[in-house]
């Protein structure tokens, strides 16, 4: 097995399907000759041809409705907005329609696309390059919200939201596309869209996480087991929508304590929606008041105060040691 | 060259075939099949009859809110003559007398009307697209679909139909630069009937016309009198012949008029007079359309009532099937069904929780 | 003092804005000659002439950008989006610029705009005409998200959001447009953005709404008292964002027992932020889980099912006796 | 008329006033005051400097990314030089030398590059906006100011500058679109550099110019070289006039080149060819500007000279006064202001939080 960055997990992942299927097309801004401003889709025009991989012009509401006429026709789509913070200009089209044309026709159409795009902070990036609002997408019915953690669950995913039937917005973490190494088989390997999985075992406390936070989320756990003798259970959601609470609620009903962790603002974001089927499926087991560590309710800053935005290990470590407490 | 006039390569035209008063300019006649002429002139007329039904069972409150087509039936029967049944039909919402030409049936529109998805069913063998509400959206949907067809190397084309007010949607522009910048087979219907509910096109942009909006995106613009089905065919067949070919999308602008309510849930006495109304009146694509068939021996006037009569039937018999299939509809566990290929487990358990309450409320009798 | 219709109180507080500051501007699609389609800006175009009421082109973006400009300048526009379904076409002007441009200019400038936009099921209408998301622009920092009950607090909401220095989406419930009259003073009213208020004092449980599900919340709360006697302390929320939890939380200390109501899709919807600032903020005083009534997680169907899919006084006081049980 | 070309009222011209060796179209050269020239080139010249410089900070470490002017300067001044401070001035990303014209300090450039929102900061007396990140999104802002300035009964104008490629999101369609309808007096500049990152103009629009988009919205449009100074000035003025006088928007379009990356994230490299950079080289705007002030006595060698090192010197002390402010800013608390006017409740327990968290850390000396 190759080690392999995200970036080229991600590269690995399209060209396999790519190769395998001439229905998948990737699509977007720099997408071709570029490679993709983070190179994700770097080669592939090469080896596919500009008819597989389009160039398009500068217009993010063009690139997603395009995707959805050619998913309808039955291809499969892979379009690329460059950034998060600019697929709100493709809002309209993904509310609109990519998440209701099964419903519309009832079944006759479905629309097998998938939007990557890459969120978060953590790379000093500009203004509107930070942002971490996979709320907006998650909060759609009909939509997938799927966030891989590193570059092998990253290859799977995408393999698997390529081949879903359903849209599926795809969230890379631009602080992990470079930020380690993972073996990545050469062979095929997908994941089931809509499981979230335990990342780590333990007794003590649920830390539920996933996408660029699942680092310091493990670092914290690693320095809890170290420092308190804690055993931390990690929770890596992967989707974040449709949300599968088992995993985590049988976490909770165990442990009786629990940590939520994302970048995004913490009014109306992910977080409360853990805390919400926890209080409603393991309530009365739960010890203390679930803890949330999140990006505060404002814009992320701009690079240089980004870091004091973003919860960090110590920040999950105080409120795993509150969770702890009672 | 200092300072010159930057020569455009395309150019806009306006074409119309019948006049006003049905005349025909002969030099232009397009070369239609008798019968297809008349399948047109059924087609309308059927429209027309049962556009004005819908608005009787709308007054009665058999079915809800819905947009008339009154005065449009040519614009769009002009154009969609043009489509084999693999190419692509993407309506906007005010596209009913297309829809029916490619296929959708009476009793779908009816049941569509009163609220229920399954009015919106489309048959696995018809590639149109559901309507789409929110204006402009669906045109990029067009795009996507004729390069896809072109992917494909079939020589399908995809026709898509707007209004006037959708021009001015960023949607428009980025499907039209889309389809532009990748020759993508497309032919963009835009029935400029000269409101987008309470704005008169003349607000709706300074341009003088649409047609000429082709020209941002080097591609062929046409203006049509859109009343006249003539030129309507004309046009659209030059545009699908060019994006079979292709070579291709076009912008197709058809001034029409719409007769009636933007909705019926609009008063269109509060911006617009009855006289332009009536001015329009007379320029009833049907009327011409029927002199020209007359003047071609292909109808009397024997002939036409025979026709109506018969398209009246038709209706009815879709307004009695209608009526009849609602009453095996409605059950409101049908909500939960095709939100996603498979049914999420969280989903899953609030249907269980529906079912429950309904049983245990209709049980205990319990209303507040 | 007059008894109005909520769409008649709307009118008012416009007209009355309109009179008294010139910097008041009405935009948006039928908005003049038209005066909307639900006639809650009929009259201004005659009374203010149509340099104050602006009927623009059918572009959501375009009428919401242009807002913000006007609002740079210092004008105040009060712009109409038709149906809140059709607001997602301007959903990046809002979260690029208009809830950012007092950050990005460090108070430089703001942007004192409200935008209107009618929302909710429960009026027969088309697709896209009935949904409820006003998450999503409760998880945007730097917006300000108001939904009033009734006649008389929609007027005087809707003054304070147009003096308000901040832009305000403000829902309006087509439900209650004309479902019921209020009295509604002549003179000047304005309420504070930001603060919920107790709709009914009550000490056995509470409920927590807004909008349009104040009706059927208020409903449950009378069948509670006569049929089994409870008292229910009755939370309306009016601003749903920035989300003010001080009179729920204080509310729930001295009942344990809460509903959320909301006809919003259930999942990361704004019930979830409820559930977790009770979570966080009154944990040791609940007696049971707090419950959710909430649209479900699908797009809320077509007329003639979407009664099934709205939350009615039946289910709340289901929800509510669970909530009493234990 | 059946089948008849529709004559557009507006028409598309190209503008050259210097040629590409500099030498002057006299019957066309525009009315500028001796000082205001001067004034203009060492604009120029203290753009391309401080560009150069801001290059040289980000491959040293001590900036982060940004995007180089190198080769718009032209395009850029020529145009803002109509303003008067009242009007409005909505940039892109990529107008530093614009924004410099306008009062904005080389320091706030410096810090705002480094992450430090207080770069952004515009001083009370000047009506620029800042920065514009999400491409073509503050067209539409542009027209809302021009329109107030309008209603307020001001002859104040907006000029709004974007890309190429911002003419292909549907924000760039609707502001114009808007802008005609309301006549609203802004001055639409397009810098055409030829490149959106990768993709080159040929493949964003199949229009032949963007210039010749004006039509799809009724104003007039025109294409400048926008390496020609004197080009810009010529018709931005002719803009500027009409919109003072209430006679509508104009789309200006320039044609230039981005001669340095994208962005320092960029690798050119990948999709263009050092040759047709070079060829660019040969038309560069600041080396026709000076030949043309030259030939007219306005500069010599030695007072080019001169302007120069004075431009670096001014260049170095803002360097200099930029690092010495910013070792004053970075205290993170500062991320919690400007959210509202007023801080919400929870935003402030939020706030607390953290200080009490950052306390404690700093405290214990615990990092993990
Ligand atoms: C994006 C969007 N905005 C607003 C509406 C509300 N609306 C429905 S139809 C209509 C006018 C459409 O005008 P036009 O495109 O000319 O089509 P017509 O109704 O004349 O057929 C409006 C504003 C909508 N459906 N979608
Ligand atoms: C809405 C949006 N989409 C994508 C981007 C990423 N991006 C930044 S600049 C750029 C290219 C802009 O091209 P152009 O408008 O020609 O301006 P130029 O960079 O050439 O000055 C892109 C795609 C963005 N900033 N905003
Ligand atoms: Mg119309
Ligand atoms: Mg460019």
């Amino acid at each position: 097995m190759a080690k392999m960055t995200m970036v080229q997990a991600l590269n690995l992942a399209l060209k396999q399907e790519m190769a395998k299927d001439d229905s998948v097309i990737v699509l977007g801004e720099d997408v071709g000759v570029d490679g993709g401003v983070f190179r994700v889709t770097d080669g592939l025009i090469n080896q596919f041809g500009q008819d597989r991989v389009l160039d398009t012009p500068l217009a993010e509401s063009g690139i997603v409705g395009m995707s959805i006429g050619m998913a309808v026709y039955g291809l499969k789509p892979v379009c690329e907005i460059q950034f998060s913070g600019f697929s709100y200009q493709n809002f309209h089209q993904i509310e609109n329609h990519a998440a209701r044309l099964r419903l519309r026709s009832r079944g006759r159409y479905n629309v097998p696309m998938v939007l990557r795009t890459p969120y978060g902070g953590g790379v000093r990036a500009l203004e509107h390059h930070s942002e971490s609002r996979e709320t907006f997408w998650a909060h759609m019915p009909g939509i997938k919200m799927v966030i891989p953690s590193g570059p092998r669950n990253a290859r799977a995913l995408l393999v698997s939201a390529i081949r879903d039937p359903d849209p599926v917005i795809f969230y890379e973490s631009k602080a992990l596309y470079r930020a380690f190494r993972e073996e990545v088989p050469e062979e095929e390997e997908t994941m089931p869209i809509g499981k979230p999985r335990i990342a780590q075992e333990g007794k003590d406390l649920t830390l539920i996480s996933y996408g660029a936070m699942m680092r310091p989320t493990l670092e914290a756990a690693a320095g809890l087991k170290e420092k308190d003798g804690v055993e931390a259970e990690v929770i890596d959601l992967l989707t974040v929508s449709p949300l599968d609470d088992e995993i985590f609620v049988q976490s909770v009903l165990k442990t009786g304590r629990a940590v939520v962790i994302h970048e995004a603002p913490r009014s109306f974001g992910p977080g409360a929606e853990i805390v919400s089927r926890l209080m409603e499926k393991a309530f009365y087991y739960l010890e203390v008041p679930i803890e949330r560590v999140t990006g505060y309710d404002i814009i992320i800053p701009l690079f240089s105060r980004e870091k004091a935005y973003l919860p960090n290990a110590q920040r999950i470590i105080r409120a795993a040691r509150k969770a702890l407490s009672n | 060259m200092p300072r010159n006039t930057i020569n455009i390569p395309d150019k806009i035209e306006y074409l119309s075939i019948l006049n006003e008063k049905g005349e025909l300019d002969a030099g232009l006649e397009p070369d239609i099949p008798e019968e297809l002429l008349l399948k047109l002139h059924r087609a309308l007329l059927l429209s027309r009859k049962f556009d004005e039904r819908l608005l009787n069972l709308q007054r009665q409150g058999r079915i809800g809110t819905f947009p008339p087509i009154n005065g449009q039936e040519a614009a769009q029967l002009g154009a969609v003559a043009l489509l084999r049944p693999s190419d692509w039909m993407v309506p906007a919402f005010r596209e009913t007398a297309a829809e029916i030409w490619r296929g959708r049936s009476l009793e779908s529109v009816i049941i569509y009307n009163n609220g229920y998805s399954e009015g919106a069913e489309i048959p696995q063998d018809l590639n149109n697209l559901p309507i789409s509400v929110p204006v402009g959206s669906q045109i990029l949907h067009a795009v996507g679909l004729g390069w896809a067809a072109k992917y494909r190397q079939t020589d399908d084309v995809a026709m898509t139909f707007f209004g006037d007010g959708a021009t001015s949607e960023g949607d428009f522009h980025e499907g039209l630069n889309f389809a532009g910048v990748f020759q993508a087979p497309v032919i963009f219907v835009c029935q400029n009937n000269h409101w987008a509910i309470s704005l008169p096109v003349a607000k709706q942009t300074r341009s003088k016309t649409l047609a000429q909006k082709a020209l941002a995106y080097g591609m062929p613009g046409i203006q049509v009198d859109g009343n006249d089905i003539l030129a309507v065919y004309a046009a659209a067949k030059e545009a699908v012949d060019r994006a079979r070919a292709d070579q291709g999308p076009t912008l197709i602008e058809c001034v029409t008029y719409r007769m009636a309510v933007h909705t019926t849930a609009d008063d269109p006495k509060r911006y617009r007079t009855e006289k332009e109304v009536d001015k329009w009146r007379k320029r009833d694509p049907i009327v011409r359309f029927q002199k020209y068939l007359v003047d071609k021996g292909l109808l009397s006037e024997d002939k036409i009532a025979g026709i109506e009569s018969e398209v009246l039937e038709v209706i009815q018999a879709a307004v009695d099937g209608a009526e009849e299939k609602m009453k095996a509809l409605g059950d409101p566990i049908d909500m939960f069904e095709h939100a996603y290929a498979e049914m999420p487990a969280y989903l899953k358990e609030q249907k269980e929780a529906f079912v429950t309450e309904v049983a245990e409320m209709t049980e205990e009798g319990d209303h507040g």
